[in-house]
C-alpha cells in the first residue's frame, strides 16, 4: 500500500521515516483510519492474552511428572478402517486458512468498493468459521465421550484437558465472535451501508469499507493464533 | 483514512487557516502549521438527562464519573484500613474482629486501593477529562465505546461490593490473591468471595480495555494542528505510557484469573498440586503455584507503574506551573517515562525473591530493577531542579508537590533496598514492605492526586476551592501519612512479618505494641483529614471564589478553552493551533511570566524563547 | 516560609529518629551478618540522598518562594549538569548492586558439609526430618502421609529408613553448623522464618525449596510463618534451639528414627491382632 | 480529504498476491502436518515445527493483515513489545526446568 498522499506532508521510507511520522503532529500512524489503529492495539493486547495462555501451558506441560498424552494419537481420527492422525485438526486448519483468504478478498474488493463481491466473500468467511466452530463443537464432544474433562483424562496429566479446553475454547470464542461480526458486516455490505455512509447502529459513527479491513484484521488474527495452537498443542 | 468523520466545511475552514496572526511586520510563514489531516470528529452530542449526565458520551463527563466513583471505592477502602487499624493499635476495643475479618479487610482495602481506586482514577478520571483538552481534541476517540467502558467499570464495583454480602463473605487472600490458599478452605470467602473477585477482575479489565484504546488513539492520532509527541505535556505522556503498560499487563491478570476461577469451579490443577487438607488428599495434582505468581506479577509490577507513571506525569505539571519555570529536561522526563515503563516489564520477579522460584532468577531481576532507579532519580534530579531558581507559588497544590518529592523519593529510596536481592531477603514480607509501597505508591500518587485535585478544580467547576482548608488538609495529611509510615519501617527492621491478626508477645516484637498504637492514631487522623477535601469541594461548588479563564497563568491547552469550564466538544468553531512546548514559562523578553502554547512565534519574535 | 520549616524539621526528624530509634533489627544470630551490612550500606547511601534532595528542596522553598517581580530562569536543559547526574546514580546503584549479588550467589550456593533439614510445613504448622546414619533424606510424597507415616517417606527409598523425625514444631541445630533448609508445603504457601537468621523462603506446596545459614549464637529463638497461609497465619510458630555439639548430639539421641516409628507400629499393630484373635 | 479517497481506491493491491500467499500458506500448513504424519522426533521435529510456524504466521501478518505495506511507526510499535513476551518465555523455560528438578530429585529420585 503505497502511503496515502498528506498536504503539506512529505513521507520517508523505513526508519527514517519512523523517525519523521514518530515526530510529527496530529497522527503518528501516517493515514491510519483511528479504528484500524485502535484494532490493532487491541490485537496487540490480545496477543499478549494469548500468550501468557500459552506460557502457563508450556510451564504447566513441563513441570508435571506424569506423561503428556501423545495429540498425534488422542487427535487421530478412526475413517475407513485406518488411524489418520490430527486428521480433523487438519481439516479444521485447511477451513480457517481458507477463511481468511476469502477474507483477505473481501477487504481488497471492499476497498475497490464491489459490493457484491465484498459481500459474498465475507459471506464465505462467515461460513467458514461456522464450519470450525462447528467441527471444534465435534472434536470437544468426542473427547468428552472419550473420558476427557478439564480435571482428568484417561491419558495422561490432567493438565492436558485443563490446558486443551481453556485454549482452544478461548479460541473458539474469539472465533464465535467473529463469525457473529461477519454475518452482520455482510448484511450491511449488502444493505450499502459502507457505500452511503450510514450510520452505525450503537456508535453513530458513519459507516466506511475501512471497518472490513478492521473486522479482516481481526479475523486474520484468530487465524494467526490457531497456527501457534496448531503447532504448541497439538503438533509439538 | 476515510471519510467517517468528514464534515467538509470545517476542513476547508481549517485548511485556510494555514496562516494566522500575520501581523506585525514579522515574515508570515514561520507561524505555519502545516494543514488538518484528520477529518473534523463528528460528536454526539446529549439531549436528555440521562445521555448529558448518566450514559455520557463526553469524556469530561465520563472522566467525572470515574472520578466520583473511584473516590466512592477509595472511601470505602479507606474505612477499611481503619478496622485494620483498629485491630493492630487497639486489639481490646476491636473485640467484634475475628482474624476473617481482619484478612477480609486487608484484602479488599489492597485491591480496591491499588486497582478499584488508584487505577480508575488516575486514568479513567485524569485520562478522560484531561487527555482530550490537553491534546487539542475535541473528545476521545470513540466516545460510545468510552461510555461502555465506564459503565463496565461500574459493574465490576458492583460485583466486587457484592462480594461483602454473599456467604462466606470476600476473599481474604490478600490483594495477590495466591493460590492455593485462595480457593482453599482455612482462607476467608474461598468459595464465592474469590469467584466473585476474578469475576470483578476481569470486567474491570475488559472496561479498561476499551478505555484503554481510547486514550492510546486519542494521543496517537487525534492530536491537534502543531501537536507533536514532543510537546505534550508530561501529564500527557504519563498517562499515555501507564496506559500502554495497563493494555499489555492486564492481559495476564485475566489469565490468571481465569485460571484460578476454573480451579474454583472445575477443579482443575493449574495452579494446584497434590494437597493435603485435614487428612484428605484432595482431588488436585501437578499444577505450580509459582505459575500463578509469576502471572499476578508480570501483571503487578506494571501494575505500580501505571499508577506511579501518571503521578510522574501530574507532578512535573504542576511544578513547573507554580514554580512559574519550565520542567527541567523535558526531554529527560519524557525518556524516563518511556523507559521506565519499558524495563517494567522485565523486573516483575523482584516481587518473588523468597517465592522459591528458581533462584538463579535473582542475579537478573535485582539486576534489571536497580537499572530501573536510574531514570527514576533523573525524574526526581529534574523536579528539585525545576523549583531551582523557579519563583515558587507556596499555594497548597505546590504544598502537595513538595509532600510528594519527599514521600517519593523516601519510598524510592526504600524501594532500592527491596529491588536489591540480598537485601530483600530480611525484609520481605514484613512491615518494610508494607511501609514502603505505601509510602511510593499509595501516599506518593494521592498527594499528586490531591495536588491535581486542587489545580484542576476550577476547570471543573469554574470555581477555586479553599485555599486555608486545603493547608489543613495537606498538612494533615502530609504530616500524619509521614509519621505512620516513616516509623513503620523500623517495624519491618526488627522483623514484625506482614498479614499478622496479632502479634503475640515475641520478646523482640512487645515495642512494636506502642508504635503501633501510636501509627493507628494517626491513621485514624489521616483518614478523617480527607473528609475536609469533600466539605471543601461542597462549599466551592456553592461558594467558591470564581477563577475565571486560565487562573494558575498555565501555559498548556486545557486552560486555554473558550469558555470555562469547558463544553462539549471543548474548541468552539475552531480547533486550537500549537506552536510550542506546554512549559515556556518566565521567557526572558516576554510581556507576561508565561507563553501560551497556541501563541504563535511571530507574537513573540523578541523574546529568548527556545525552538521546541 | 512556615512550610519550609516544617519540611525541614520532618527531614531532621527522619534523621534523629533512625539514629535514636529503640526499634531497630534484632542481633544476628547466623552467618549472614553480611545482609545486615547490605542493608547499612544502602541506608547510608540511600538516606545521604534523601536527605540531600529534601534539603535542596528545603532550601529551594527558602530561597525561590513568590516574588511578584522576580523571574525564574529559562533553561529547558542543561546537557553537562544531567550527563554527571545520571552517570553518579548509576555509579551509586552499581555500588549498591554489585554487594547484593556477591552475596546472593553464596546465599544461594550451599556449602558441602551443611546438613540437610526436611521442614515440613501445614496449616498451621511445622515438624521436622533430619537424616539418618547415612546423611541423606529420604524421598517424599504427600499422598504418602498418614499417622504411620507423618512425613510422607517413600517406603521403598532406603535412604528414608534412618531418617530421624521431630514431631514437633521446635528444631535443634547445632552452633557453627551449616543448615540447609529444605521447605516442603502440604497444602498452602508458607514460610520458615527466623528473624535473628535473617534469612527466609517460601515452602511451596508440589516443590522443594532451600536456602541455607549457620546459626552462630546459642539461644532459643521463634520460628514465624512470613506468607500469608490462611487464617491461622499469625498464630503459626515454631522455634529453633541452637546448642552446642554434645547437648546437640544427646538432643539428637533421643529422637525417634522412621524406622524406630515403624518397628513400633508394627509391634502395635501385632499386639492388636493377638489382642483381637484372644 | 478526496485526494486521499482516490489514492487508496488505486493501491489495493493485486488479486495474484493474495492468491499466492494463500497458496503458500495451505502449502506451509500440509507441510506442518506432513511432520506428524512422518513421525519425525527430536529436535527435528521441533525445529520444523517452529519454521513453518513462524513461516505462516509471518505471511499472514505481512501480507493479510498488510503489515509489509505498513509504515514501520506501526510495525515497530506492534512488533516490540514481543520482547517482554520474549523475556516471560525465556524466563518460564528455566523455571519449569527447576520446578521439574525439585520434583524429581525430593520426590522421586532422591540421594
Amino acid at each position: 500500500m503505497s502511503d496515502p498522499k498528506i498536504e503539506g506532508y512529505e513521507f520517508k521510507p523505513g526508519f527514517k521515516g519512523m523517525a519523521q511520522d514518530t515526530g510529527s503532529d496530529q497522527t503518528m500512524f501516517k493515514g491510519v483510519h483511528w479504528g484500524k489503529a485502535m484494532m490493532w492495539i487491541f490485537l496487540l493486547s490480545d496477543t499478549f492474552i494469548f500468550s501468557c495462555f500459552l506460557i502457563s501451558y508450556m510451564k504447566g506441560r513441563g513441570s508435571t511428572l506424569i506423561d503428556w498424552p501423545n495429540p498425534s494419537e488422542v487427535f487421530g481420527l478412526h475413517v475407513f478402517g485406518v488411524d489418520v492422525p490430527l486428521l480433523l485438526i487438519a481439516i479444521m486448519t485447511f477451513v480457517l486458512i481458507t477463511s481468511s483468504g476469502t477474507m483477505a478478498l473481501a477487504v481488497k474488493y471492499g476497498y475497490e468498493k464491489n459490493k457484491k463481491m465484498c459481500g459474498w466473500l465475507i459471506l464465505a468467511t462467515a461460513i467458514g468459521g461456522l464450519t470450525f466452530v462447528g467441527m471444534q463443537a465435534f472434536e470437544w464432544s468426542k473427547l468428552i465421550h472419550e473420558g476427557v474433562r478439564p480435571w482428568e483424562n484417561p491419558f495422561g496429566a490432567p493438565q492436558f484437558g485443563s490446558f486443551f479446553f481453556m485454549i482452544t475454547g478461548f479460541h473458539g470464542t474469539h472465533v464465535s465472535i467473529g463469525v457473529i461480526f461477519l454475518f452482520i458486516y455482510a448484511y450491511k455490505t449488502f444493505k450499502g451501508h459502507y457505500d452511503e455512509g450510514k450510520r452505525g447502529w450503537f456508535t453513530s459513527i458513519k459507516g466506511d469499507y475501512v471497518e472490513i479491513e478492521i473486522l479482516g484484521l481481526y479475523w486474520h488474527f484468530v487465524d494467526l493464533v490457531w497456527v501457534f495452537i496448531f503447532a504448541f498443542f497439538y503438533l509439538w | 483514512m476515510s471519510e467517517d468523520y468528514n464534515d467538509n466545511k470545517t476542513i476547508q475552514a481549517q485548511s485556510s487557516e494555514t496562516i494566522s496572526g500575520s501581523g506585525s511586520g514579522v515574515s508570515p510563514d514561520i507561524d505555519y502549521v502545516r494543514p488538518a489531516e484528520i477529518p473534523e470528529q463528528d460528536l454526539y452530542h446529549g439531549h436528555s438527562f440521562i445521555t448529558k449526565w448518566v450514559f455520557c458520551q463526553d469524556a469530561k463527563v465520563i472522566g467525572v464519573q470515574y472520578f466520583l466513583l473511584a473516590t466512592f471505592t477509595g472511601i470505602i477502602g479507606l474505612i477499611l484500613s481503619w478496622l485494620m487499624r483498629l485491630q493492630l493499635g487497639f486489639p481490646e476495643l476491636a473485640s467484634f474482629m475475628t482474624a476473617e475479618h481482619y484478612y477480609q479487610f486487608v484484602t479488599m482495602h489492597g485491591m480496591i486501593m491499588v486497582v478499584y481506586f488508584l487505577t480508575a482514577l488516575f486514568l479513567g478520571g485524569f485520562g478522560n477529562f484531561l487527555i482530550p483538552l490537553m491534546v487539542g481534541a475535541r473528545d476521545m476517540v470513540f466516545p460510545y465505546l468510552n461510555m461502555v467502558s465506564f459503565w463496565m467499570f461500574f459493574i465490576a464495583v458492583g460485583v466486587l461490593l457484592a462480594s461483602f454480602f454473599v456467604p462466606g463473605g470476600p476473599t481474604g487472600s490478600g490483594w495477590t490473591l495466591y493460590p492455593p490458599q485462595a480457593i482453599l478452605e482455612g482462607t476467608p470467602g474461598s468459595g464465592m468471595g474469590i469467584m466473585l473477585m476474578c469475576i470483578s477482575l476481569i470486567l474491570f479489565v475488559a472496561g479498561f480495555t476499551m478505555g484503554g484504546l481510547n486514550y492510546l488513539i486519542t494521543v496517537l492520532q487525534a492530536r491537534t494542528r502543531g501537536m507533536t509527541l514532543m510537546r505534550m505535556p508530561l501529564t500527557v505522556w504519563g498517562i499515555f505510557t501507564a496506559t500502554v503498560l495497563a493494555m499489555l499487563a492486564f492481559p495476564a491478570l485475566l489469565v490468571g484469573a481465569l485460571m484460578m476461577s476454573l480451579d474454583n469451579i472445575l477443579g482443575t490443577s493449574f495452579f494446584m498440586p497434590t494437597i493435603l487438607k485435614a487428612g484428605e488428599v484432595l482431588e488436585y495434582g501437578g499444577g505450580s503455584p509459582i505459575l500463578f505468581q509469576h502471572l499476578f506479577w508480570f501483571f503487578g509490577h506494571p501494575e505500580v507503574y501505571i499508577v506511579a507513571l501518571p503521578a510522574f506525569g501530574i507532578i512535573s505539571d504542576l511544578i513547573s506551573v507554580h514554580a512559574r519555570k519550565n520542567i527541567f529536561g523535558y526531554r529527560m522526563m519524557v525518556w524516563a517515562i518511556v523507559g521506565i515503563g519499558a524495563l517494567s516489564f522485565f523486573v516483575w520477579a523482584h516481587h518473588m525473591y523468597v517465592s522459591g522460584m528458581n533462584p538463579w532468577f535473582g542475579f537478573f531481576f535485582a539486576t534489571t530493577t536497580l537499572i530501573i532507579a536510574v531514570p527514576t532519580a533523573m525524574k526526581v534530579y529534574n523536579w528539585i531542579l525545576t523549583l531551582w531558581r523557579g519563583n515558587i507559588r507556596l499555594n497548597t497544590v505546590m504544598l502537595w508537590c513538595l509532600g510528594f518529592i519527599v514521600t517519593f523519593v523516601n519510598g524510592g529510596i526504600t524501594g532500592i533496598f527491596l529491588g536489591n536481592v540480598t537485601v530483600d531477603v530480611p525484609l520481605s514480607d514484613t512491615y518494610f514492605v508494607i511501609a514502603h509501597f505505601h509510602m511510593v505508591m499509595g501516599i506518593a500518587p494521592l498527594m499528586v492526586i490531591m495536588g491535581a485535585v486542587y489545580h484542576w478544580f476550577p476547570l471543573v467547576a469554574g470555581r477555586f476551592l479553599d485555599e486555608k482548608l486545603g493547608k489543613w488538609h495537606f498538612w494533615l495529611t502530609f504530616l500524619g501519612a509521614y509519621s505512620i509510615y516513616f516509623p513503620m519501617h523500623y517495624l519491618g527492621f526488627i522483623g514484625v512479618p506482614r498479614r499478622y491478626f496479632e502479634m503475640y508477645d515475641s520478646p523482640y516484637m512487645t515495642s512494636a505494641v506502642g508504635m503501633n498504637e501510636f501509627i493507628s492514631m494517626a491513621a485514624f487522623i489521616v483518614g478523617a483529614a480527607q473528609f475536609i477535601l469533600i466539605y471543601n469541594i461542597i462549599r466551592a461548588l456553592k461558594i467558591g471564589k470564581p477563577s475565571g479563564h486560565n487562573p494558575w497563568k498555565a501555559c498548556s491547552l486545557e486552560w486555554l478553552t473558550p469558555s470555562v469550564p469547558p463544553e462539549h466538544g471543548n474548541w468552539g468553531e475552531r480547533l486550537p493551533v500549537v506552536h510550542r512546548w506546554a512549559y515556556d514559562y518566565s521567557v526572558p523578553g516576554a510581556k507576561e511570566d508565561f507563553i501560551t502554547q497556541t501563541t504563535p512565534p511571530s507574537d513573540v519574535a523578541n523574546t529568548e524563547v527556545e525552538k521546541t | 516560609m512556615h512550610a519550609g520549616i516544617i519540611f525541614f524539621l520532618v527531614i531532621l526528624g527522619s534523621v534523629l529518629f533512625h539514629i535514636f530509634t529503640p526499634w531497630y533489627w534484632t542481633d544476628v544470630a547466623s552467618n549472614w551478618g553480611g545482609m545486615d551490612d547490605t542493608i547499612t550500606l544502602t541506608f547510608w547511601v540511600g538516606g545521604g540522598v534523601f536527605v540531600a534532595v529534601c534539603l535542596f528542596m528545603v532550601y529551594c522553598v527558602f530561597k525561590f518562594s513568590y516574588k511578584e517581580d522576580r523571574k525564574a530562569e529559562y533553561k529547558p536543559e542543561d546537557k553537562k549538569l544531567e550527563r554527571i547526574l545520571t552517570w553518579t546514580t548509576t555509579l551509586g546503584v552499581a555500588a549498591l548492586l554489585a554487594p547484593g549479588l556477591i552475596i546472593w550467589n553464596q546465599f544461594i550456593s550451599v556449602p558441602k558439609n551443611a546438613i540437610e533439614i526436611d521442614v515440613m510445613a501445614w496449616q498451621w504448622g511445622w515438624q521436622y526430618r533430619l537424616p539418618g546414619e547415612d546423611g541423606k533424606l529420604g524421598t517424599t510424597q504427600v499422598t504418602n502421609i498418614n499417622d504411620n507415616n507423618p512425613f510422607g517417606i517413600n517406603l521403598d527409598d532406603p535412604y528414608g529408613k534412618d531418617d530421624v523425625m521431630v514431631q514437633t514444631d521446635v528444631i535443634n541445630l547445632e552452633n557453627n553448623r551449616p543448615v540447609k533448609i529444605l521447605l516442603r508445603s502440604v497444602d498452602v504457601l508458607h514460610n520458615w522464618y527466623v528473624p535473628q537468621f535473617r534469612a527466609k523462603m517460601d515452602a511451596v506446596p508440589g516443590i522443594v525449596t532451600y536456602y541455607w545459614f549457620e546459626p552462630n549464637k546459642t539461644g532459643e529463638y521463634e520460628v514465624l510463618c512470613a506468607e500469608y497461609c490462611g487464617v491461622g497465619h499469625y498464630a503459626m510458630r515454631g522455634g529453633v534451639v541452637v546448642q552446642d555439639n554434645q547437648d546437640y548430639e544427646n538432643w539428637l539421641q533421643e529422637q525417634e528414627t522412621f524406622s524406630d516409628l515403624m518397628a513400633k507400629q508394627k509391634l502395635l499393630e501385632t499386639g492388636e491382632t493377638k489382642l483381637a484373635k484372644k | 480529504m478526496s485526494e486521499i479517497k482516490k489514492q487508496e481506491q488505486t493501491t489495493t493491491h493485486k488479486i495474484g498476491i493474495y492468491l499466492w500467499i494463500w497458496g503458500l500458506l495451505f502449502v506451509l500448513s500440509f507441510f506442518s502436518y506432513m511432520v506428524d504424519w512422518y513421525q519425525f522426533q527430536g529436535l527435528l521435529r521441533w525445529s520444523l515445527i517452529l519454521l513453518f510456524m513462524f513461516l505462516k504466521a509471518g505471511l499472514i501478518m505481512a501480507f493479510f493483515m498488510h503489515l509489509f505495506w505498513e509504515r514501520y511507526a506501526l510495525v515497530n510499535v506492534l512488533l516490540w513489545p514481543m520482547t517482554a513476551i520474549g523475556c516471560f518465555i525465556f524466563l518460564m523455560v528455566a523455571e519449569f526446568e527447576y520446578t521439574v528438578f525439585t520434583r524429581l530429585f525430593y520426590f522421586v529420585v532422591g540421594g
